[in-house]
């Protein structure tokens, strides 16, 4: 029940967002929201975790501010005459529970300074690093961390 | 191909786009009667953007048969058959593509209802509506969320053919108006919507029927 | 004419001329390969400088041009479809002959 | 020169360079590439046009439909091919 | 250009183009399509970030500021989701990174 409200409200922001907050888009938006609850709820179907609001500020930050290093990291690197790179494959083990958490880990890494995920497999996620010199696995600890802290309870 | 046939094949798409480009400096200068008949008419119109005036008012019979054209080409691909074969289970992926998918798709939905809306006074519309529902499809059945199409069933059908048939039920409601698709002007604008909403779902599925009945046909027993 | 119809003011149109500059850049990638999957992330480039571009265009003329903003919306939405249909569908050992390496 | 107009001009003339890459490319995956390249440059050149109305088809068509299927057409020819000639 | 927010505005674009740049030259430079993924992913999503924030300064209203706003969770998730898409496969075909050949862990 909860689940369905959280995502009726969040897709009822979404609707005011698009239709820039006209008050004769109800009409069609009501529909509209209703069909994506619908296709929300089929798809993913909601589980037994619940999202901490703490937990997913904190997460925000961290990822801006981790995102906006890893785009000047690379940036630094494009720009520079003689490409100081290091690439390597790390194998690094995966201490989240298996679906919802792992997945935005692989994709969070992805969006993060020095890491693309290449394989999940099991609990080893397989990276390509940039620069194999950067303390690759502490920085993927505090991604985890920060993941964690996303769920009350784990889902 | 040899030398000759080379040359003639030169020869003949050079004359034809001389003969175009002669066909197009003959045209008379563009007629700016037109925009302004559609100014002039908007209030009637039942909307207030003048493309969807256009399109679904104006000259209604075009996106009329625009819109069986579509369905024609989907069924001639139906009609070739499923192809050798059963029709395959959607091929698995990873978790995180079925997340992208279960995530994206609800919100490509919400964006095609807001273009099907938009389409009254702005930009927007029953065909860019249901291209993004057509996209959500495509997405779904690369997650391997979504079966090939190898012979859609009944309810697919209805809604396969139910824009077509809308717009058609409507048009012949009207024709004791005297003139097809010739709107009441007090309810132009709820029919239009109401045709763009069925059009919206059958193009989307005709749109997503283009790939996923081709991915039934090219899947090996 | 659509030219003088929106008039580029500010920063924006220098930008969006940067932007497309950057695209054509990377069309240099789509060229050299070597392998396909280094092609198509010159596709991919299209997607998000693409979005930019777009962006960058409707706050080019006077006001907002709120459509634009609906097309980048769009095209971020379905920007996914085509790496995905190419990492799915798309590319297979049996065409690394076919790559001439760079 | 102004850069709404510079911006024009070399959208013209990607379009026009990108239109001959797609047919002149011996190389299919190339080929694909460069028209979806073409869709999305077309999208913009809607755009400059005031045209949004086709720049939203153009963008929604091109991103989500014509890519998938022609990358999808191209995977199963590839395959056919690799598994004709062992 | 006349209030703060304009300049912010402008400097926030200035550096989002300037990001841009920076993910097209590591297109063109780094050595294998993995580390070419990191350019993709990393300054061009950066780059698109700042160019929204600028722009979501000089809306209108709210509701037009979120929606220009929108669009970059939609883009970075899009882009997280085909990078990973991508380097997986090049891993099953077995593509080496540079600089690494022979040594898979």
């Amino acid at each position: 029940m909860g689940a369905v409200l959280l995502r009726g409200t969040a897709f009822a922001l979404v609707w005011w967002v698009l239709a820039e907050g006209r008050a004769d888009s109800w009409g069609v938006g009501v529909v509209s929201v209703a069909a994506a609850l619908a296709a929300s709820l089929y798809l993913a179907p909601p589980g037994a975790g619940r999202l901490s609001p703490t937990g997913l500020l904190g997460f925000a930050g961290f990822f801006l501010a981790q995102s906006f290093k890893g785009g000047v990291q690379v940036a630094v690197r494009a720009f520079r005459p003689a490409m100081d790179l290091a690439p390597a494959l790390v194998d690094v083990p995966v201490a989240l529970p298996d679906g919802l958490p792992r997945v935005l880990l692989v994709n969070t890494l992805n969006l993060l300074p020095g890491t693309v995920s290449v394989r999940l497999a099991g609990d080893r996620l397989r990276l390509h690093v940039l620069d194999a010199r950067l303390p690759i696995a502490e920085e993927v600890r505090q991604a985890e961390a920060r993941i964690a802290c996303l769920w009350r309870t784990g889902p | 191909m040899n030398a000759a046939a080379r040359l003639a094949v030169v020869l003949l798409a050079l004359g034809l786009g001389g003969a175009l480009v002669a066909a197009v400096l003959e045209l008379p200068a563009p007629h700016p009667v037109l925009p302004e008949a559609v100014a002039a008419h908007m209030a009637v119109s039942g909307v207030e953007h003048p493309v969807t005036a256009v399109l679904l008012n104006f000259r209604g019979y075009d996106t009329l048969l625009e819109v069986a054209v579509l369905l024609l080409a989907l069924l001639g691909m139906l009609a070739a058959g499923p192809g050798e074969g059963v029709a395959p289970a959607a091929l698995p992926a990873g978790p995180v593509l079925q997340t992208l998918a279960r995530l994206a798709v609800p919100l490509m939905i919400l964006m095609a209802g807001y273009l099907l809306w938009a389409g009254a006074h702005r930009p927007g519309g029953a065909f860019q509506a249901g291209a993004v529902l057509a996209g959500a499809a495509v997405l779904l059945h690369l997650a391997g969320l979504l079966p090939a199409w190898a012979s859609p069933g009944l309810l697919l059908r209805l809604g396969l053919a139910g824009g077509l048939l809308v717009f058609l039920a409507v048009a012949a409601a009207l024709l004791g108006q005297g003139a097809l698709l010739r709107y009441p002007a007090d309810h132009a604008g709820t029919l239009i919507l109401l045709i763009e909403a069925s059009l919206t779902i059958s193009l989307g599925l005709i749109l997503a029927g283009l790939f996923l009945v081709l991915a039934a046909r090219r899947a090996r027993p | 004419m659509p030219v003088e119809d929106r008039p580029m003011t500010g920063l924006e149109g220098p930008l969006a001329l940067f932007l497309l500059l950057n695209l054509l850049a990377a069309l240099v990638r789509a060229a050299r390969g070597p392998t396909a999957a280094d092609r198509m992330l010159a596709a991919l480039l299209f997607g998000t400088t693409g979005v930019g571009v777009l962006l960058l265009l409707a706050h080019a003329g006077d006001g907002v041009s709120m459509p634009l903003v609906d097309t980048a919306l769009v095209l971020a939405l379905l920007a996914a479809i085509a790496g995905v249909a190419f990492a799915r569908r798309g590319w297979h050992k049996t065409e690394e002959g076919h790559d001439d390496p760079a | 020169m102004s850069p709404s107009l510079a911006l024009d001009i070399l959208l013209a003339l990607a379009l026009l360079w990108s239109a001959w890459r797609t047919l002149a490319t011996p190389d299919l995956t190339r080929a694909v590439v460069m028209f979806i390249v073409f869709g999305l440059l077309m999208a913009l050149a809607w755009a400059r046009l005031s045209a949004p109305d086709i720049a939203l088809a153009e963008a929604a068509i091109g991103a989500g439909l014509t890519g998938a299927l022609l990358l999808d057409a191209l995977g199963a020819w590839k395959r056919q091919a690799g598994e004709d000639k062992p | 250009m006349t209030t703060l927010p304009d300049w912010i505005s402008a400097g926030l674009l200035l550096a989002g183009a300037g990001f841009y740049l920076a993910g097209t030259l590591g297109l063109l430079r780094f050595p294998d399509v993995y580390a070419r993924l990191h350019a993709l992913t990393k300054a061009d999503n950066l780059g698109l970030g700042l160019l929204v924030l600028g722009l979501a300064l000089q809306a209108e209203n709210l509701a037009a500021a979120l929606k220009i706003l929108l669009v970059w969770p939609l883009v970075l998730a899009a882009s997280a989701a085909v990078s990973f898409a991508i380097a997986r496969r090049a891993h099953e075909l077995g593509i080496e990174p540079a600089g690494q050949e022979g040594k898979r862990p």
